[in-house]
Formats: structure tokens, C-alpha cells, sequence
């Protein structure tokens, strides 16, 4: 068994229009950058994929990564919780241009919504957001003499995850608070492909120190000297494919 | 009719339909006989509840580590890939529809798919384990067992009558004398042992057998 | 910070009559024999806690351990999923004689209810046991035509873990197969008490192979040369108090 | 009246609260403030949403690592005992009750302890964090704020008028100018400056302030 993929190229290859990706990474800690350049490319060479909605808990800072997703035209919608960072200019000219849809949602809701999905739990209750704007058409319930809201599983076709050491099984460790969401939607997406800074065989991993077990994980590409967001925002680089 | 698959056929015969690369968990017990006929040249990962994936065979006598078991309690080794994780993990993985195949006992299997196989009624003391998470888990269920109990009852019937551990759940059956799919709420034979005549096997068999133009001979080596 | 605690009997001094105790391990895999025993000890001394709710995946085998605890007659109720083992006399006997309680709950349907509780989740839908003996009387709904059952967060007073490394802030790392339910409990339980099997400074374990993190945990116990419930049973032990 | 406490010295008043080996999380901005005030002798260890347990402060300029950030995006350090865990195990820690305090920034705080602090209004790109799942988590939740906005009016009010971040959940809030409970739907004044009256107090603050028998002078060191 080896899930190893042969380039970037292949990596994004299954990625069609109107499809819901996972992104993985808070901030630029864990933004698979690589992967979602190559996704850039392959839209402004052939103008697919487009109309895709994106779950991540941001959307974009600077130039790069998602935020030349966005600025590419290819995000319908984003799925996230804090759409403003150092430099949101791509996500907030097109959202208030009406040309981008958000579906803003608390930060924990996110998370647990998206472990939800990879867990097979349908709906749960969670007192967040009870009695705020963001629980607006939502069922809720009382448990205990307390007020919950019901929420959703969120579930996506595609997760793009970066990750530390993966291996050819799909295996994977992240690095320090690059971790975040990325196994929740290694676990929520139909299928989950993986940029990791260092390929090793299966049996490198000690298995007690894997964090994301194979199962979860359809495709791994190294990529061996990965950029950071963060850094190339301040760096000021822009990606337009 | 005296011929039938010994419990080993039974399973050797569930193995073949075990692609590589799938992730697969086997009920405790009889099921877990399955890993032993893994054909050449194909891996499947072997699932655990208690928070395995990817082990391999038992240890040497002498060489069990009682940290390292299976969910049937029993001490199992490592493949390289392995990893651990905790029990909700685990059951993400059966309950969100990671696994690719489970393969379970059985005291009754319904033509509806409903499976009977964790309580034989109200006596004694009851216990379920994990096996109704399995059922609604796998993309694919499918149970292996003799074709009749021990009274020579119909074990594949029309309505379980023990206590259901799923609704709907299994989509093959692999018995001693047959393979049979579940499909649109009916039995589909799809093999039967040659020796076996058709209405041989309808006799023993407490629903329809549906019968599509082609039915495949059920042969396994001697094991 | 220092988590850690004298002894054993200081670590299961906590625990009151009719309290809900949550007990890591799944079978002898993990099971803190040690801090049974000593809550066996305490109770045949001064005749409490005892009427104890339990939470394991299973009801004890042998004499030793989970199965000793009954025996002496501490607990009232077992929620559990398995209440069977190779030797389970000390369950079967009680329960048959109407002399305990039991909760049988599905394993996975187990784990989630702990998980939740640590999560704060209080009510959750799951697929399994729908349509079965065991979804008798609780809500149920259908979700993009499914049907689920609403199951329950499963909250405890106290548990009581065995981990491998524990640092003084309650970090905590497990050995192979004997993390199963414990890193859900520990987050359950409103007291959490660990005997680690060798006790470090804070910062000896990476943070990134850290499975409980200290927030979950209250006290910490060394207990050096821990035994397993397996290798006892096996042996024929009895502890008896 | 015109004398009133820095942000530094509301943080300061802040960390006086915040006891030895309690888990905390602060929110983003000001918040953040409090870590830096924490009385000698005291350890109180800082969670992040982004899933970091026990960070320091921040690096040195040119030392940071962006895969070591708060939810603020900043660049932190580790200390000994630290940990690393994914979103979901982070808001399990936040919604499950794990977290002793979190100290939040205001709009508006409501006598009724419903706050207000994510939104101020339809205009522009609304973002939330985590703030309305730290609501609803920490055993205490606590405000600091300034006591009254820019133009001079009450944060602390009868009915928070802006879009909500949770319903009664805030227990104490440090203003610039006070210490307040919210105890059975009403501001109890706690601690005020000794230079300024209670009539002065009132007169902006937007909910009557009830009275006990012993009020605190408020007193920060110079910062």
C-alpha cells in the first residue's frame, strides 16, 4: 500500500468545480501553501476548479494561499470563523462586492462540526452561540435546565492538509500548533490529500506518537521545503498562479 | 446434502473478496479467522476497538504483551504503519465510515438485512461490545457463519426473531453452502456449493433465495 | 504546580458512597490495578465508598482488579458495554442474583457519552442501536434520511487511570493499546487521578506526544512496577483486601 | 473625574484575581495584557484555542516560529509542561467546563451578564473566534474593559444593545474606573477608585449599582 503521489499537479487533480474544500491551518500555522498554489495554477490554466466552497477557520491574509484562492475567483463560499487577519484584502473586497458568500461560525462549533463529520455523529448540542444572532434558525434544546443549540455535521469532498512526517500509508504528524484542524478534516473529507515536509516508510512513525492514523489519509506528496504563510505575507509575496 | 465448508472455508472464501489497501475489522471470534487467508500480494489494515489499527498475527506463546491486545482480549503484534489511538477515535473510524469492510457473526441474518448476533435472549448476562457500531459503520457489512444453527434451523431468515444489533446493516452473507447478497430487501444467491442443488439449499434457507442468471460455484481449497 | 500525590491511599481518598467512578482500561489493558486495589483496601477497612456507579468497558475478570471491587461488594451498578471476560464470576454472580445494576451501553456509543461529557456536548445522535432493544425509550430523528438516536454525555465524579509517563502538572502518555478509554475519562470525571508508571519533571514528555494534556488531570500517583490484570488473572491471584 | 486606570493597570488588577496552577485563557488583544501581571509566586498556565497549553511569552524579534502562534497570530514560546492538541480537544477544554477563567474584551456587558463583543453591528466582515464558545465554557468568565466607550458612554449596561456573544455568562467585569459582580441579574460594586464617589460611578455606569456594606478602594501600582 502507498499513497504517495507523484506531484502537486496529481495532488489537486480530483478537486472539481462546485466541490467543498478543507483547508487546513489557523492563520499560516499549518496552511498547506504548496498544494493550494497548485490548485491556483491549475484554475487560471484551465479555469477549474471554480465555485468552491472553503472551510477554513480564516480567510486569507495577504496575497498567498488562500487568500489567492480567493483573490483568483475561485471561492463561492467560505465556511470560517474569523475572516480578517493582518491583511484581508482579497476576502473583504469580494465580500463586499457580493461576490463571495460566508457562512461565519463560532470557532469551537467549527471544530467539533467538522469532528462531527469524520465521527458519524449527524447532529449534537452545544451551548455555544444559544441566544445569539449565530443560533438564528437553529433547533435548540434544554438539557439539565441549560440551553443548547443543535448543529450539523460539516463534511467536505476534498481535505488539503499539511502535515510534518507522513508516511507512504498515510500516517502523519504534524508540527507544534500546525496541528489545528487538520486531523478533524483529514477524518471529515471524502478525500483527504496531504503535503508533508518529509516522507518516510511505514514504521518510522513510533505509533504511539502518530496523531493522524492512515485510515483518514487517501494521498501524501512530500514537499520537502514547505513555505509559511505567515513569512511570505510579511514577505510581502504574491501568488497569482 | 452433507457437504459444507469447514469454518476455515467459510472464511477462507470472505478473504477473497478483501481488496488491497482496504481497512477491514474483524468481529471477535470466528470472524478473525478472515486475516489468516489474506490472499498473496494484497494487505488489508487490520482494525481494533480498543484503538489498533494495522496489527498482524499473535505473538509466541511466552511473547504476549497484555498492552497489546485485540478487542476479542487477545495479544496481537504490529505491522510496520501501525498506529494507536483512543477509543472515541476508534469508533470515529467505525461510526464515520472509515472502514472499508466488517466482517461479523451471526445468529440470524434477515433478507431485509437486519442481523441478529448479540443476544440470544433475556437470560444470562447480556453484553454487546462494539458490534453495533459495526454495523452502521463499514461501507461494507457482511457476516459469515454456518448456513443453518446446530438444530439445523434456517439461520438466513425472513424476520430475525433475537434482538437486533442493526437494521438494514448487511449486504452479503457467506454461509457453508453459499454466498448470498442482500439486495432491494431480498436474498440473491450468487454461489452455492456444485454438490449443492438449488432447492437443496432453498430447504435450508429460511427466505427466498432469488436466483439471477448466473450463479458461481463456492469451491475452497482444503485448508 | 505539582499534581502529584503521596500515596495510593491519598489518591483514592476522594472517592464517597454512591459516587460515579469512571475506570480506564479495556479488559487488563490499562486497567490502574493499583488504585483499585487501594480503593478496595479502603473499603474493607471502613466500609466505604461503597453503592459505586462504575464506568469500563467491561465487568471485571477474575479476582483482581475491577473484579475484586465487586466482589467486595462496593459497587451498585455497572455501565459498561462487555461484561464478560474470561473469567467473569464476580459480575455474573451478582448480577444474576439481582445484587447489581447494569447499564449496557455500546462500546462506541460508550466512548462518545464519555467523550462528550470532557467536551461538553450534552446530547449527541448516533446510528447505532437504532431499530435495537437498546434504543428503547430514547429520542430518536432522521437526518438526511437516516435514522439516529439521541444518546447522553456520561459525566463521572472520579476516574481513575493508569498512564505510562505522567510530569507533575499531569501531562500524560499511555503505552501501546492501554490508552483506550482512558484520555475520554479523564476529561469526563470531575476528579481525575492517575498512577503513571513513571513520574517526570514538566517539560520531560514532548508537548507534541503529550495524549492528556494537565488540564484534564488532578492528582498523579507513581506506582513503578504496575501489574497487569491479564498477567494476575492468569496467574490466579485474588486480592481480597 | 478624571482619573482612571491604564490598560495596563486593569490587566494588573486582572492578574490579582487569577490563582496559583489555574487554567486560564485570554482573549485576543487587550486580554493578552494580563499574562504579563501575573503575581510572584503564582503559576497560572495559558491556553490558546489554536491548541497550545502552557505558552510563555513572546519570542525575541527575528526568533519566531509560525507554527508556534496564539489565536492572535502571535508568535509565543513554550514553557515546561506544555502541550499540543487539535481544535476539537482545544474547545473541549474551553466548552467542557476545563478552563478556571477566561478574560474577555466588551462592547457592552449587560446587568443580566449577557455580553456583547464580537460584532457592532450589520457593517463590514463579521468575524467571531472563539469567542462565544469561551462564553460558555470557563467556570468564571471576567471582562476587562474600559468603563465607558470612546464618546463616553456606559459599557456596562441595563441591556446589551448590540449583537450578542453569550447570555449570561459574565460573573465580573474591571473596568478603568471599578470592580463589578453580576449576582442575581445586578452590578454589584466591588472595589471603585478611591478618588471618585459612587454618584460619579452611576452616572456612567448604564444599570443602577448595588451597594453592599463594604466597598474596595481600586488601587494599581504606576505601570
Amino acid at each position: 500500500m502507498d499513497k504517495t503521489l507523484a506531484n502537486l499537479e496529481a495532488a489537486v487533480g480530483g478537486i472539481e468545480d462546485g466541490m467543498t474544500v478543507m483547508i487546513g491551518g489557523f492563520g499560516g500555522s499549518g496552511a498547506p501553501i504548496e498544494l493550494i498554489h497548485a490548485l491556483v495554477d491549475r484554475f487560471q490554466r484551465t479555469g477549474s476548479p471554480k465555485n468552491l466552497t472553503v472551510v477554513n477557520n480564516n480567510a486569507g491574509n495577504g496575497r498567498v494561499g488562500l487568500a489567492a484562492m480567493i483573490d483568483a475567483g475561485m471561492v463561492g463560499k467560505m465556511i470560517c470563523s474569523f475572516p480578517r487577519s493582518a491583511d484581508p484584502r482579497a476576502f473583504t473586497e469580494k465580500y463586499l462586492a457580493g461576490e463571495i458568500a460566508l457562512e461565519l461560525v463560532p470557532q469551537g462549533t467549527l471544530a467539533e462540526r467538522i469532528r462531527a463529520a469524520g465521527a458519524g455523529i449527524p447532529a449534537f448540542y452545544t451551548p455555544t452561540s444559544y441566544g445569539t444572532d449565530l443560533a438564528v434558525g437553529k433547533p435548540t434544546a434544554e438539557f439539565d435546565g441549560r440551553h443548547y443549540v443543535q448543529e450539523r455535521w460539516l463534511k467536505a469532498d476534498v481535505a488539503l492538509l499539511k502535515a510534518e512526517l507522513g508516511d507512504r500509508m498515510g500516517n502523519l504528524t504534524y508540527r507544534k500548533a500546525a496541528r489545528n484542524f487538520s486531523p478533524l478534516m483529514a477524518a471529515a473529507a471524502s478525500r483527504t490529500i496531504v503535503q508533508v515536509s518529509r516522507l518516510v516508510e511505514p514504521g518510522a512513525i513510533d505509533p504511539e506518537q502518530v496523531i493522524t492514523p492512515s485510515i483518514f489519509v487517501d494521498g501524501v506528496v512530500e514537499v520537502a521545503d514547505a513555505q509559511q504563510e505567515e513569512a511570505l505575507m510579511r514577505q510581502g509575496v504574491a501568488h497569482v498562479g | 446434502m452433507s457437504a459444507k465448508l469447514s469454518n476455515a472455508q467459510i472464511a477462507w472464501r470472505a478473504a477473497q473478496d478483501i481488496e488491497d489497501g482496504t481497512y477491514v475489522n474483524l468481529g471477535i471470534g470466528f470472524p478473525e479467522m478472515v486475516a489468516k487467508f489474506q490472499p498473496e500480494g494484497r494487505q488489508a489494515i487490520f482494525h481494533t476497538e480498543n484503538g489498533v489499527l494495522n496489527f498482524g498475527e499473535a505473538p509466541a506463546a511466552g511473547e504476549e504483551d497484555w498492552d497489546l491486545i485485540n478487542a476479542g482480549k487477545k495479544a496481537i503484534t504490529l505491522r510496520p504503519g501501525a498506529a494507536f489511538f483512543h477509543h472515541a477515535d476508534s469508533f470515529a473510524m467505525v461510526r464515520g465510515g472509515h472502514l472499508d469492510v466488517a466482517i461479523l457473526g451471526a445468529y440470524e441474518v434477515a433478507e431485509n438485512g437486519d442481523l441478529a448476533n448479540w443476544s440470544t435472549g433475556p437470560k444470562g448476562v447480556p453484553a454487546v461490545g462494539g458490534a453495533m457500531d459495526l454495523v452502521h459503520g463499514a461501507k461494507r457489512v457482511a457476516v459469515i457463519t454456518d448456513h443453518v444453527t446446530k438444530d439445523g434451523k434456517p439461520k438466513l431468515v425472513q424476520r430475525c426473531t433475537l434482538p437486533l444489533t442493526g437494521v438494514g446493516c448487511v449486504t452479503r452473507v457467506y454461509t457453508s453452502l453459499a454466498v448470498v447478497d442482500i439486495e432491494g430487501g431480498r436474498f440473491v444467491l450468487r454461489e452455492k456449493l456444485p454438490s449443492l442443488s438449488i432447492d437443496e439449499l432453498q430447504a435450508v434457507t429460511g427466505a427466498e433465495l432469488v436466483l439471477p442468471p448466473q450463479i458461481g460455484d463456492l469451491v475452497a481449497p482444503e485448508l
